[in-house]
């Protein structure tokens, strides 16, 4: 009971020193926010080891018989070889695990981007022009909002067009009308998208803040009563 | 170049500080801080220059145009005007008329300015395209801030493109001060004043002192051109003898300096100065070389004597560049005219603080050499009775302290006046960008701090009076109604389902999405669900737990420790989602704790993600719901894929929503509050805030309203006053 | 199984590949391809070029993505221009500071440094504590970023990967400092949260248009050629797809 | 070039990456899932060495002769409490659920707080910072949104048209959504293929 209380007022306090920001910096905010630093690291250094090494690593290393062993070999050398780049001499010898993780990072963001936005986006902007089994003057209604959003959406990609014209080998920095046209109206709507994202943003904040002061309250109340 | 060490106490003061703030002495020995004249009197001369303007200075135009030398120095006093003797105007007059007004001077080729840049060949190649001259966009504003002359300088005539100007020149200064860089031409009146003592200084790094010089002393020079002249002409055309009332200790000086040959530059003069300041006029060739000769020597003692030579490079740089000496020129001048004694107004009070610094002791402590009595007879000591004795107690009584001298520059107000003004032309060019001066940034934090505590204010009363006067949504978003009845159908089900929950938001979100998804896992849990909670950022495991007990204690009949299996943090974001929808088992396979999960009750029997009868997404990440709808959701084709999403996330999701990738969403507070809407939850959790999230959201948006009004009419003002 | 999506993924995959290289390879005979004029890109090389000038820092903050989420490539995108700015600054007196939210792409930011002012001749002037990781976690990451944008004299800070929308709270800091700031972000809460808030943001696909516009390799001007080619090739395909669709016919 | 080791095992362990995911068949998949394994191991012990860096730097700043950095020494101590009450207690004890549930998400949750206040600053200035007929639409839509997203009309279920309203205009940002994602998607394909390519080598340190 007493150790709930305790960081009841931990936690109290945290949250009035981190809103004391309201207020311009300062020296407690500044204090908070280091020693936040230090526990998530030390937080996540020991999740990383439980969560990461110790049952993906060392365990098998440890426990499964020699033929199996071998391939958690290959991990646990590149493991060690990444443990040089903390020596500004030796780091080169890491770089050979910094490229797997590189290459094996790019090629799983190449496959999400082709796979899962770029074909799924496609097939979203088209979805509306699927008309069959639609009812009486519905039909009418979808088509014209896929029809605005299948503009939008094209407006907007044209509006991130980069190449311009040249003119005698020279860079005018400007581009074609229609290219022109098409940015000025996909620039609205990317206005619009940000402008609901912003809301969304704020929206997000304001119940965190919200969630926080009720937790002041809830902290304060008995106090006062 | 923004303190001055005080000579007597070594405390470091403003720049703008006239007396030491800490031993309360003055800090100029040139200027008594009551008789300097104001600030709007230093501008004067300036506004002389203009080409155009108000009458006063179309009346100064015409003094210009033709150079009345007695008018000139108003700058510094206009009632001196009054004070020059008829015959002396007179003789003026006449030697105007041998010289060509500046106006008429052959302006200078741009070419032959030179372009102080050392280091410039170092410089990448975009770099010198920053300085070919493409003007920053802001800098027109900050332009409202340049001194009168300056912007009368920018409406004048006969400007080439900046580009013309040397790279450096166009690089720091925006389009008036390059426009004034072409009054340069005019400089070569006063050079024989200005650059014999300049082309022998050592100072420690004379070129940066250049290009400051170019940018800023460009009226100052011409000003000083027309100053030095009739001083020139006086002591020309009047007799050449000693002054009476000049210090002893100059004369011998005067006799032994070598006047050098100024119409000849050496090889070194010509490497440190641009040739056209060798340009002889017939008019200064030959009668500068007095003046010039005494600056020459004294200037250079006078800096032997502070030692200028040693200054160090930051030191010389924390001083005044070398354009600002010209005051010290303006005074060898006067020190001229005191030997002819032709000034009476002139009081020795003026004497400049050089030339304090290089008098003798004798000067510093006159008393020190007291005339020796010859019949005087020692009274007292070992001596007593002895005639024509060197008094020793003189010496002792009265010696003083040496005078301690600054190793700073020491600068007049007509200096720190041009060198403030040189800081504000060169401050906006610092950043690129609307420049953001000490009054904005203050409104901006008091606004910030009003805007903060009312907000603040606001929510605080609405939570803890809580009226319930916000109306809970009617209107619920198709979404959320597909949410609503996935949850239905499956927790109506005769089977308990068994549901993946992937958590994946950040404690920072936790406040918003745990209030909106403690109703749906109460949901889950009524209908006995069994629940698989799998995160994949760090904190994920502990919310979950946290989630859990929040939800369980509002349902006790369900067994959470049956029912609920914690499969802990899953490494490595959208790869171990992929290695999830191929193999759960092998890429989460044991629990939090550490216990292997797949034999558990719950998840016994499960081979693939299908096996789920749902997936649950509580996120406030588009990325990684991205990652699992582009991942998970191909693996698991049927299954139903659910999001309960913040509201930040919630219109970058829409098209996932839209194109059927995500079956059912709540987003948001609003989402929360429609979903109890549905469920018909008794005293739901986000209920409890709804009315302080309302008031909240109407609040921010009536803020942001009245200020777009405010800065939008302040801009439309703005721009009418430029149009 | 092989799923018809996969083929036509690995065909967009290989028709990138060609048209980079043969693209890269037609730029070596050519001039330089023009791109449209982006001003915020023009403001931060004069940042750059004054905080050289005035001897302050750089800041290049490269977001919170790791190395195996897909939204890593604004991370490799902002550290080719952390390459760009470190090879463009390097007679400056205070070298640029790297900060970032992952491990993984913290020991890059290292990596990128260390190559970039070999590259320039000057390999002295690598700082393994330029590369910094601020924090762990995405809110701890913000916390560290704070206090270099208030600590460490910098006049210009370059943000350049993903982040959440909390990454304002640096903007904003940055704002404070009176210092110039330009951000990009491939996530929309955050691209929304930083137009009302940076100095210079940088909308959406741009972001990857940063190291060509600060002069980069022959190849990054490729790429972005490439992008407009299958940008157009994606609308033909919508607006292609949207017809058959209407008719019955996909 | 330089790293020609480095940069072979990128281009090859991308390549088959990325045939694993394009091409679900045997081998490769299993290649893939292989990969990945290791990678996430790599990128935990990555992890380590850049918190052992953090610690590193902030050791540096404690201990400078110029400008000390007290609040590095708090940070050290945070992380050296943490990380030995965790590797004793290990993450599922309840106290190291508090350190979460009683630290962090209050630090963070007010952080998300004060950015609240910000971003509300900032939208009032918005017209100060950036003027032009982008930041208009920009205003309106936001103002449009946060009313919608407090929920006023959606009480109102008997104003005739309003959900179609509601609908529409809640429809009306995924057209600049969809935009946004798939340029996204584009340089992400082509930033992520001049990595496969060995263009980009961000490892060649």
């Amino acid at each position: 009971m007493a150790t709930d209380l305790l960081w009841t007022l931990i936690a109290f306090f945290l949250t009035i020193l981190v809103l004391s920001y309201v207020l311009g910096d300062n020296a407690l905010f500044r204090f908070v926010m280091m020693v936040f630093v230090g526990i998530s690291a030390g937080y996540a250094a020991v999740l990383i080891y439980f969560q990461v090494l110790l049952p993906r690593l060392i365990s098998p290393l440890l426990t499964l018989p020699t033929p199996e062993k071998t391939v958690y070999i290959i991990p646990a050398v590149l493991g060690i070889l990444l443990l040089f780049k903390l020596s500004p001499r030796l780091s080169a010898l890491g770089n050979p695990s910094m490229a797997l993780l590189t290459g094996v990072g790019a090629a799983v963001a190449i496959g999400g981007a082709v796979t899962g936005t770029l074909f799924g986006q496609i097939n979203g902007a088209i979805s509306p022009f699927n008309l069959a089994g639609v009812q009486g003057g519905n039909w009418a209604t979808q088509l014209l909002g896929g029809i605005v959003l299948l503009g939008g959406t094209i407006c907007s990609l044209a509006y991130f067009h980069f190449g311009a014209r040249t003119k005698d080998g020279e860079n005018t920095g400007s581009q074609p009308v229609l290219i022109q046209i098409l940015g000025r109206i996909g620039q609205v709507f990317i206005a619009i998208t940000l402008g609901a994202l912003f809301a969304g943003v704020l929206s997000a904040a304001l119940a965190a803040l919200i969630e926080r002061l009720a937790f002041l309250i809830n902290v304060i109340k008995p106090l006062v009563s | 170049m923004s303190e001055i060490i005080c000579p007597f106490c070594g405390f470091a003061n403003s720049i703008e500080a006239l007396t030491c703030s800490n031993c309360k002495k003055q800090l100029y020995d040139d200027v008594d801080p009551d008789s300097s004249p104001p600030a709007r009197d230093e501008m004067d001369w300036l506004n002389d220059f203009r080409g155009f303007g108000d009458e006063r200075s179309a009346g100064a135009d015409k003094k210009t145009e033709s150079i009345q030398p007695g008018e000139i120095p108003s700058s510094t006093d206009a009632d001196e005007e009054s004070d020059i003797p008829e015959w002396l105007v007179r003789i003026r007059a006449l030697k105007s008329e041998d010289r060509p007004a500046p106006g008429e001077n052959e302006t200078v080729e741009p070419e032959e300015i030179p372009a102080y840049t050392p280091g410039e060949s170092e410089l990448p190649d975009w770099i010198k395209e920053i300085k070919e001259g493409d003007v920053p966009a802001p800098l027109e504003e900050p332009a409202g801030d340049l001194p009168e002359w300056l912007r009368s300088m920018a409406g004048g005539e006969e400007v080439p493109p900046v580009d013309d100007i040397s790279p450096d020149l166009s690089m720091i200064m925006d389009e008036p001060v390059a426009e004034g860089g072409i009054q340069l031409p005019e400089i070569p009146y006063d050079l024989p004043v200005e650059t014999a003592p300049d082309s022998d200084l050592d100072t420690p790094n004379p070129i940066p002192a250049y290009d400051a010089e170019d940018l800023v002393d460009i009226p100052d020079d011409l000003f000083e051109a027309i100053v030095s002249q009739p001083e020139v002409a006086e002591s020309e055309s009047l007799p050449d003898e000693p002054s009476t009332d000049a210090p002893e200790w100059l004369e011998p000086k005067k006799t032994e300096t070598v006047p050098p040959d100024i119409s000849e530059p050496t090889p070194s003069d010509s490497n440190q100065l641009p040739d056209w300041m060798f340009e002889p006029t017939e008019a200064d060739a030959g009668t500068a070389a007095e003046p010039a000769e005494l600056d020459f020597s004294t200037l250079d003692a006078s800096l032997s004597a502070i030692g200028a030579e040693n200054l160090p490079a930051g030191q010389s740089e924390a001083g005044l560049p070398d354009w600002l000496l010209e005051d010290e020129a303006g005074n060898f001048g006067s020190s001229a005219e005191t030997q002819a004694g032709e000034t009476p107004n002139l009081e020795i009070g003026q004497m400049p603080g050089w030339l304090h610094a290089m008098r003798p002791l004798e000067a510093a402590a006159p008393d020190l050499a007291a005339p020796i009595d010859e019949n005087r007879i020692e009274p007292t000591g070992p001596l007593a009775g002895y005639q024509g004795l060197l008094p020793g107690e003189g010496v002792v009584t009265q010696y003083t302290r040496p005078p301690v001298y600054s190793g700073n520059t020491q600068v007049t107000d007509k200096q720190r006046i041009y060198a403030t003004l040189f800081e504000t032309l060169i401050a906006d060019e610092t950043r690129v960008g609307a420049a953001a001066d000490e009054k904005s940034s203050t409104l901006q934090l008091v606004l910030r701090m009003s805007v903060g505590l009312i907000l603040i204010g606001a929510l605080l009363i609405a939570l803890i009076i809580n009226p319930g006067v916000a109306p809970s949504p009617n209107l619920v978003p198709p979404e959320a109604v597909v949410f609503y009845e996935t949850v239905q159908t499956l927790t109506a089900a005769a089977t308990p389902p068994r549901i993946l929950v992937g958590l994946d938001y950040e404690p920072a979100l936790s406040g918003e999405l745990s209030t909106i998804a403690n109703t749906v896992i109460q949901d889950w849990m009524t209908g006995n669900s069994g629940l698989a909670f799998v995160s994949l950022n760090l904190s994920g495991p502990a919310l979950s737990q946290e989630l859990v007990n929040l939800a369980g204690a509002s349902v006790p009949t369900y067994l959470t420790a049956e029912r609920v299996i914690n499969l802990g943090y899953l490494p490595g974001g959208a790869t171990a989602l992929a290695a999830l929808a191929v193999d759960p088992s092998r890429a989460a396979p044991a629990s939090v704790d550490g216990i292997p999960a797949w034999n558990s009750l719950l998840l016994q029997g499960m081979v693939s993600l299908s096996d789920f009868d749902a997936i649950v997404l509580l996120t406030d990440n588009t990325e990684n719901t991205r990652a699992w709808i582009e991942q998970v959701k191909p693996a698991v084709e049927e299954t139903p894929l659910l999001v309960v999403s913040s509201a930040q996330a919630a219109p970058a999701l829409m098209p996932y929503v839209q194109s059927g990738q995500i079956t059912g969403m709540i987003s948001g507070f609003t989402g929360g509050a429609a979903y109890e809407q549905l469920t018909q939850a008794q005293n739901g959790t986000v209920r409890g805030y709804w009315d302080a999230y309302q008031g909240g959201m109407l609040l921010i948006a009536a803020f942001m309203l009245v200020g777009s009004l405010i800065y939008g009419l302040m801009n439309l003002v703005r721009r009418s006053k430029k149009a | 199984m092989i799923s018809l999506t996969g083929v036509l993924g690995l065909g967009v995959v290989f028709l990138t590949i060609a048209l980079i290289i043969i693209l890269r390879m037609l730029g070596k005979d050519r001039e330089k391809p023009a791109f449209r004029r982006i001003a915020a890109f023009d403001d931060l090389k004069k940042s750059i070029g004054l905080a050289v000038e005035n001897g302050s820092r750089i800041h290049v903050t490269l977001g919170k993505s790791s190395l195996t989420q897909p939204t890593n490539t604004s991370a490799l995108a902002g550290l080719s221009t952390l390459d760009r700015i470190a090879q463009i600054s390097s007679s400056s007196d205070k070298p640029p500071v790297a900060t970032s939210g992952d491990g993984g792409l913290t020991l890059l930011s290292q990596d990128t440094l260390r190559s970039a002012y070999r590259n320039v001749h000057a390999p002295e002037l690598y700082d393994p504590g330029r590369g910094r990781l601020t924090g762990i976690t995405p809110m701890s990451y913000i916390a560290g970023t704070l206090h270099v944008t208030t600590h460490e004299d910098v006049s210009a800070h370059v943000m350049i990967g993903n982040f959440g929308p909390e990454i304002a709270l640096v903007a904003e800091a940055a704002e404070h400092a009176g210092a110039f700031s330009l951000a990009a972000s491939d996530s929309l809460p955050a691209q929304a949260a930083l137009f009302a808030v940076a100095e210079k943001p940088i909308i959406g696909e741009e972001l990857f248009a940063a190291p060509t516009y600060l002069g980069a390799s022959r190849s990054h001007s490729a790429s972005l050629q490439v992008q407009d080619i299958l940008r157009w090739g994606v609308i033909v395909v919508l607006i292609g797809g949207a017809l058959l669709k209407a008719m019955g016919m996909l | 070039m330089r790293a020609p080791l480095s940069t072979a095992i990128a281009i090859a362990a991308g390549g088959l990456t990325l045939l694993g995911l394009l091409i679900p068949v045997d081998p490769l998949v299993a290649i893939r899932t292989r990969l990945v394994e290791w990678v996430i191991v790599l990128a935990g012990v990555a992890g380590l060495v850049a918190i052992v860096h953090l610690l590193s730097v902030h050791w540096r700043k404690m201990t400078a002769r110029r400008n000390k950095n007290f609040n590095s020494a708090f940070l050290l101590i945070a992380f050296v409490i943490t990380f030995i009450t965790g590797i004793t207690l290990k993450p599922s004890h309840p106290t190291m659920q508090r350190i979460v549930t009683h630290i962090q998400v209050p630090i963070e949750a007010s952080l998300m707080g004060v950015l609240a206040i910000s971003l509300t600053v900032a939208a009032i200035r918005l017209f100060q910072k950036r003027g032009g007929w982008m930041s208009i639409v920009f205003a309106i839509s936001a103002f449009v949104f946060l009313v919608i997203g407090s929920g006023l009309l959606s009480a109102s279920a008997n104003i005739p048209v309003l959900k179609d309203v509601l609908a529409a205009v809640n429809a009306l940002p995924i057209a600049g959504a969809r935009g946004i994602l798939m340029g996204v998607a584009l340089g992400s394909l082509t930033t992520g293929l001049r990595v496969l390519l060995g263009s980009d080598r961000p490892y060649s340190g």
